[in-house]
């Protein structure tokens, strides 16, 4: 055993920058057995969360989400489209993910990064699925038009933990959501009822009743990494990159499951450890929505 | 369609075995290493060959021959309608392909180890044929500099329209549907190094239609000479000699 | 438009339909007042803020009115592609817009002319020779377009080249000017650009007092080009010093 | 890629610096210009022009389309280049369309005037057929074919030459139409109208080398230059664009001093192309 | 309480397995698997030298390439490519094959519900052709829950009936070791409890879901059987003929 010991000896010597970039893990491990991370947060504590409403003036709903460094810029623009035939009196969310050259040092223009459609699929199925829109709501006419709903998510800096904060922007672009007033033309087309217009003009909106969409059960997510018997919430790249096995967790408002995710890993989980998970996502759901509860009541103040 | 009309003439007036005003042009592109214009009737393309020269491409190089590279592309303004493709299409890496290897087999590339020649052939009209358009205009390109090579290439091709062969189709016939022989020769050595073919035809006719197209081939052959004998004396009239 | 694979349906946003083209102005009425009540010659609010991008090596956010434009630098580094040898460094440019950037949604992709022009008018002001062998990527993604889009994104880039630390011989300010029949107006907006009979953009190192990118549309004549020009560099000038007060106070905050 | 050594760098430069450049020509003069119209009968017009070894050929094609919502009395006019690999083996694959790209921007601009329109060297409005509903979209392709130098002067002045080369088939309407439908034309084959492409401006590109500038520099001379800037100007003498090259800052005094250059330089080219355009229709009538 | 499926089988019962190896001939490993309708083919190649660009030189890497039965890849592609990739990388042993890329090739042949999870298991079979060393296999299940009751490997049909979640569930195999007994559990729980993957799609209880994998992990033995049974058997015909 005389590895570990000589590096356990070099730790002494080398300055803490140098371990950390050399012995990456050991790094880590040392300060989990103290039950800290380097950035000084306990195990299960997720970096701060701020949320701001209504960053892009040119779209319909946008929010712009930070857990820790992670930024991501969610935007809502409506369009309209007939509906199938199947489903005459439903709308449509497009969901689309995008990681910009901006925003990590791997993505190069040109080569879209690997892991940006996946998150981009993650987070259709998990808002499509929780039913937190009710997509009867986007309609219009029925049979004749709906709303289209152009959801895209900007990562504008990566630091971990993407879908969590991805799918936290794209809840609350939803909730900052204002669907434009529209009436029905003479062709057969929707077009916004403009302020000048509504004196003169005898058409009349199409939508008075439904200028905000209803949030049902509003899901929300933690990723954890699991390393050996510990559990990290919320972790940044660096962690993400050492310790590789991650679970997330998206639970709705009235705690059910809507996606437990874990692609492969070196580490199994076990029961116990997926009970711990879920226990924290609890806590940490409560968390994320009242920051987002204080973000719409600071948008209503202004 | 009538193809050919009962007085035996075709839709531009020709005869069946007759072929196309050619016109040829040497050195066209000065910054190159040889060039030339080739025209057969409305089809006109330019060929420049830059080469023998070092490989690009390291991982390409090959030690006991030279690398033999060329590219196709079509002008914007080269068809009837404005159409912008996309750059590499599948047409045109086939048509890049064919190129390739036809000159690739009468270049003495032996004797130009670890080099590497570039052809470079641009359509700037296409009216049917551009294949062997392209084929004499490289050959004569490469010709101008001063390559070695087998023999010169010639390619012609013929088709079969209205139960008659036809020389040298033009874009209408060419796009009749009709079977489409495509073949370039080594005049000299009096040897086929492409034969292309895209429909079905009976081997009797078939083998007439080849030899119309061998004739083709070697009626552009006598030009390509005329001319390269042209330059050549216009070249040492420059310089005097 | 050829349709896209899959069954997407097509879509359209509810405008109110084809606009006749209101004149905003009239010749020589000079009463007309910008859609945002600006004076001719007077430039939006300019903000600043570097370190935007932790996980660049430097960069910057930038907001004047409603563009907002975001741009990390990275490197120097490794250059991408096995390239040749270069006792130079390299710049690498790229702009892209999302796809809410613009009034009508876009698709989001990269801006090739931007791009090369961004690259034109900062590769002046780098010291290339001193990262020799290597790259520096400039990548600047426009958030929300408001008009003056390029200017913004050029200075946006040079505050960002600073966060990174790369040397520089002096930040690069960018201006834009439009011609609106017979009145010229600073730092345009989107509507004003679109109405525009020719516009003029200037990106130049204000303490060098040297023009690293000039470009024109329309037809100018000799006085109004004296005019414009001094208008974008006495503007530049001001920006530049904007923008160096931003830098002096990450650097000062950064010190505590 | 220029590879010149360093006597020969000095040589150029010291050239440049005593008014007698390599080939002869002093700082301000042209190569002589060849120009050669309806070289593509298949285009409604076209022409060739050589600077040198420069060689470029510009075609227009016009189709019938609808004007743009927002600009309803006015055509559409689209501008783009090409660079053939014959020119340069560099141009193979998508090596060439990094400058293509730049070219058509920078033709765009200098040719196309501004959003509205104004300072355009073809009047948008001249290409409408019926307002709102029927107009011409013109297409200028340019291919650049064997290249030394100075690509955008000679795109410029084919394009100008292609343009006077160029007839637009006279249009009827067929029926009164109403409403919304889109109306039926008949394009006659017989008249053809030809366009004022008086005011078109000529670009003249002015190279930086040294403390000097030279105009129609050839690629050994471009491979030297610190900046260099293309101006556009028309006949009477306005600037109708203006980009700039090359990463070197100058001074805008200097910016200014290149302008008024440009304007003196122009005012000979234009003589010089349109006597030249004027020889090449006639020589292509009498054949 | 019985429920009643389309296909008469009760809720636990899976669908016909079948799967075959070495059935390409110029792949370095390949097996096919099929569940009912579902049919997938694996082919390995490698491994190869080098590994790809932001990859660890250290560790062996694994690509994978899912190949869909119709139209181009996409997003879905996409997403079970990564998956693919992590899961098979937890069951390799990634340090024998320093600097090397082993390629995985996925077609899709039919498509009728668990696709993921045949995929998972053939390309688990198809590395056991190619010989790449591995730790153990990994056994793939599609669980759907309903309001308290779980049925198992459903029918493309059954998956997309509407408000139904269903749960994509990797377990390792049971090992039989040479090591002694209990080196192989964590905190006294048996290796083959722990959970290699996990994917859901819908909404369901929390208590749901571990019924779930209560389920998953009992049918898991069954397919580890049939596996563990088809191996043996290939192998004894392959001795037999060498």
């Amino acid at each position: 055993m005389g590895l570990p010991n000589a590096i356990g000896d070099l730790s002494t010597e080398v300055e803490v920058e140098a371990f950390r970039r050399l012995f990456p893990l050991r790094f880590y491990e040392k300060h989990l057995s103290e039950s800290i991370r380097p950035d000084a947060r306990p195990l299960g504590r997720a970096r701060d969360t701020t949320i701001a409403l209504g960053a892009v003036a040119s779209a319909n709903g946008s929010a712009l989400a930070k857990i820790g460094s992670t930024t991501m810029l969610a935007a809502i623009k409506m369009e309209v489209m007939t509906p199938s035939m199947e489903t005459p009196d439903e709308g449509c969310i497009a969901i689309d993910f995008h990681m910009p050259p901006i925003c990590s040092p791997i993505v190069r223009p040109g080569r879209p990064a690997e892991a940006a459609p996946v998150v981009s699929k993650q987070l259709s199925d998990t808002i499509l699925s929780s039913g937190m829109i009710n997509l009867k709501e986007l309609s219009l006419v029925s049979g004749k038009a709906a709303w289209m709903a152009y959801l895209d998510i900007y990562c504008l800096d990566a630091d971990g933990a993407l879908f969590d904060t991805a799918l936290l922007s794209a809840v609350a672009a939803f909730s900052h959501l204002d669907i434009p007033e529209v009436s029905l033309n003479d062709d057969g087309k929707i077009v916004l009822l403009s302020e000048e217009q509504e004196g003169m003009s005898d058409r009349e909106s199409v939508n008075k009743e439904k200028r905000k969409v209803t949030l049902s059960s509003v899901p929300f997510s933690l990723t954890c990494i699991l390393h050996k018997n510990y559990i990290l919430a919320d972790p940044t790249a660096e962690e993400e990159s050492i310790m590789e096995t991650l679970v997330t967790v998206v639970l709705d408002s009235s705690s059910q499951l809507v996606s437990l995710y874990k692609p492969g890993g070196p580490v199994l989980a076990y029961t116990s450890a997926i009970q711990d998970c879920i226990a924290l996502t609890r806590q940490r759901a409560k968390e994320l929505q009242k920051i987002l509860d204080e973000a719409i009541s600071g948008m209503e103040v202004d | 369609m009538e193809y050919v009309s009962p007085e035996g003439l075709r839709l531009d007036g020709r005869r069946p075995m007759e072929m196309r005003q050619l016109r040829a042009e040497i050195g066209t592109v000065a910054k190159a290493d040889g060039s030339a214009v080739f025209e057969m009737g409305n089809t006109k393309v330019i060929a420049a060959v830059y080469g023998p020269r070092e490989v690009q491409n390291r991982s390409q190089q090959i030690s006991d021959q030279a690398l033999v590279r060329c590219e196709y592309s079509m002008a914007n303004f080269s068809t009837g309608d404005r159409l912008r493709k996309p750059k590499g299409d599948r047409r045109s890496t086939e048509i890049s392909l064919v190129i390739r290897q036809t000159m690739e087999a009468c270049i003495l590339t032996h004797l130009m180890p670890r080099s590497q020649i570039d052809i470079f052939v641009q359509v700037l009209q296409a009216d049917g044929g551009t294949r062997s358009a392209c084929i004499n205009a490289a050959t004569l390109a490469l010709a101008d500099a001063g390559i070695p090579m087998r023999d010169i290439v010639t390619s012609c091709s013929a088709g079969y329209l209205n139960s008659a062969p036809l020389l040298d189709l033009n874009y209408i016939e060419d796009s009749a549907g009709g079977p489409d022989v495509t073949v370039a020769i080594l005049p000299k050595l009096d040897k086929v190094t492409l034969l292309q073919m895209d429909a079905k035809l009976p081997v009797d006719i078939f083998e007439n239609v080849m030899g119309l197209a061998i004739e083709g081939c070697k009626a552009v052959s006598n030009y390509i000479k005329e001319v390269l004998l042209g330059n050549t004396k216009q070249l040492e009239y420059r310089r005097g000699l | 438009m050829a349709a896209k694979p899959g069954s997407v349906p097509t879509t359209y946003p509810p405008n109110p339909g084809p606009k006749t083209r209101p004149p905003i102005f009239k010749d020589n009425d000079l009463d007309w007042v910008r859609p945002d009540g600006r004076g001719f010659h007077q430039c939006r609010p300019a903000f600043f803020r570097t370190g935007a991008v932790n996980s660049a090596s430097g960069s910057a956010y930038a907001e004047f009115g409603n563009t907002k434009v975001i741009v990390s630098v990275f490197g120097p580094r490794e250059s991408k592609k096995a390239m040749m040898y270069s006792d130079t460094g390299r710049l690498n440019c790229n702009v892209s817009y999302t796809t809410f950037a613009t009034p009508v949604r876009g698709q989001g992709s990269d801006h090739k002319e931007f791009s090369s022009m961004l690259h034109k008018s900062l590769e002046g002001a780098i010291m290339l020779e001193t990262f020799p062998k290597t790259t520096v990527d400039v990548f600047a993604l426009v958030l929300e377009s408001g008009g003056s889009d390029l200017p913004v994104v050029i200075s946006c880039a040079s505050l960002a080249l600073a966060d990174a630390g790369i040397m520089m011989y002096d930040l690069v300010a960018a201006v834009s000017v439009s011609c609106l029949g017979k009145n010229l107006v600073i730092d345009p907006i989107l509507e004003e650009e679109s109405y525009q009979d020719g516009s003029l953009m200037l990106t130049c190192m204000p303490s060098r007092y040297e023009v690293t990118q000039l470009t024109f549309t329309g037809e100018w004549s000799t006085p109004d080009i004296n005019e414009a020009m001094q208008l974008c560099l006495d503007a530049c000038d001001k920006l530049g010093k904007v923008m160096r007060s931003c830098l002096k106070e990450a650097a000062s905050a950064s010190q505590e | 890629m220029v590879g010149l050594s360093v006597g020969e760098k000095h040589f150029i430069q010291g050239g440049i610096a005593q008014d007698l450049r390599s080939d002869g020509r002093k700082r301000l003069t042209y190569r002589p210009i060849y120009v050669e119209t309806g070289v593509i009968p298949q285009a409604h017009g076209s022409a060739r022009v050589r600077l040198g070894a420069t060689d470029v050929i510009a075609s227009v094609k016009a189709e019938l389309g609808k004007p743009s919502a927002l600009q309803s009395d006015k055509g559409k006019i689209a501008i783009y280049v090409d660079c053939s690999p014959t020119a340069a083996p560099v141009f193979e694959g998508r090596g060439g369309e990094e400058l293509s790209t730049e070219l058509s921007i920078a033709l765009q601009r200098c040719l196309l005037g501004g959003k509205s329109g104004a300072g355009a060297g073809i009047d948008p409005s001249s290409l409408v057929v019926v307002e709102g509903k029927v107009c011409w979209d013109l297409y200028i392709d340019g291919l650049v074919i064997s290249s030394d130098g100075n690509l955008l002067d000679a795109l410029a002045a084919a394009i100008k030459a292609a343009l006077s080369n160029t007839g637009i088939p006279k249009v009827d309407l067929a029926a009164e139409t109403t409403g919304d439908e889109q109306p039926e034309v008949n394009i006659s084959d017989e008249e053809f109208l030809q366009f004022d492409t008086s005011g078109i401006p000529v670009i003249v590109t002015l190279t930086r080398v040294g403390r000097h500038y030279i105009v129609d520099a050839t690629s050994e001379e471009e491979s030297q230059m610190s900046s260099a800037v293309s101006i556009s100007v028309n006949r009477k003498g306005h600037i109708c664009g203006l980009t700039k090259r090359g990463g070197a800052g100058l001074d805008p005094s200097i910016i200014l001093d290149m302008i008024s250059v440009a304007k003196h330089v122009s005012e000979q080219l234009t003589i010089k192309l349109d006597s030249e355009i004027a020889a090449a229709e006639a020589s292509e009538e009498e054949s | 309480m019985e429920v009643d499926r389309e296909d008469g089988r009760t809720q636990n019962q899976l669908r016909p397995l079948a799967c075959s190896r070495n059935i390409l001939h110029r792949a370095h490993g390949s097996a096919s698997w099929s569940q009912g309708d579902t049919k997938v083919l694996a082919a390995v190649y490698g491994p190869k030298a080098g590994t790809k660009k932001n990859e660890n030189p250290e560790k062996a890497c694994i690509e994978v390439i899912w190949k869909p039965k119709t139209g181009q890849t996409g997003k879905q592609e996409k997403e079970y490519e990564m998956i693919l990739k992590r899961t098979l990388l937890s069951i390799c042993i990634l340090t024998v094959n320093p600097n090397t890329t082993t390629s995985i090739i996925i077609q899709v042949v039919n498509d009728d519900g668990a696709l993921l999870p045949s995929a998972i298991n053939a390309a688990c079979l198809a590395l056991v052709d190619a010989g790449i060393p591995m730790k153990h296999l990994a056994i793939a299940i599609c669980c759907v829950a309903k309001s308290g009751y779980v049925i198992l490997d459903p029918t493309k049909l059954e998956e997309q009936q509407k408000m139904k979640a269903f749960a994509y569930l990797v377990f390792p195999n049971s090992v039989h070791s040479v090591l002694p007994e209990g080196s192989l559990s964590v905190q006294g729980e048996p290796i083959e409890h722990g959970i290699i993957t996990s994917v859901t799609h819908g909404t369901m209880s929390v208590d749901d879901y571990f019924y779930c994998l209560d389920r998953g992990r009992a049918a898991s033995v069954k397919l580890s059987d049939f596996l563990r049974r088809s191996l043996q058997q290939h192998s004894t015909d392959s001795s037999k003929a060498g």
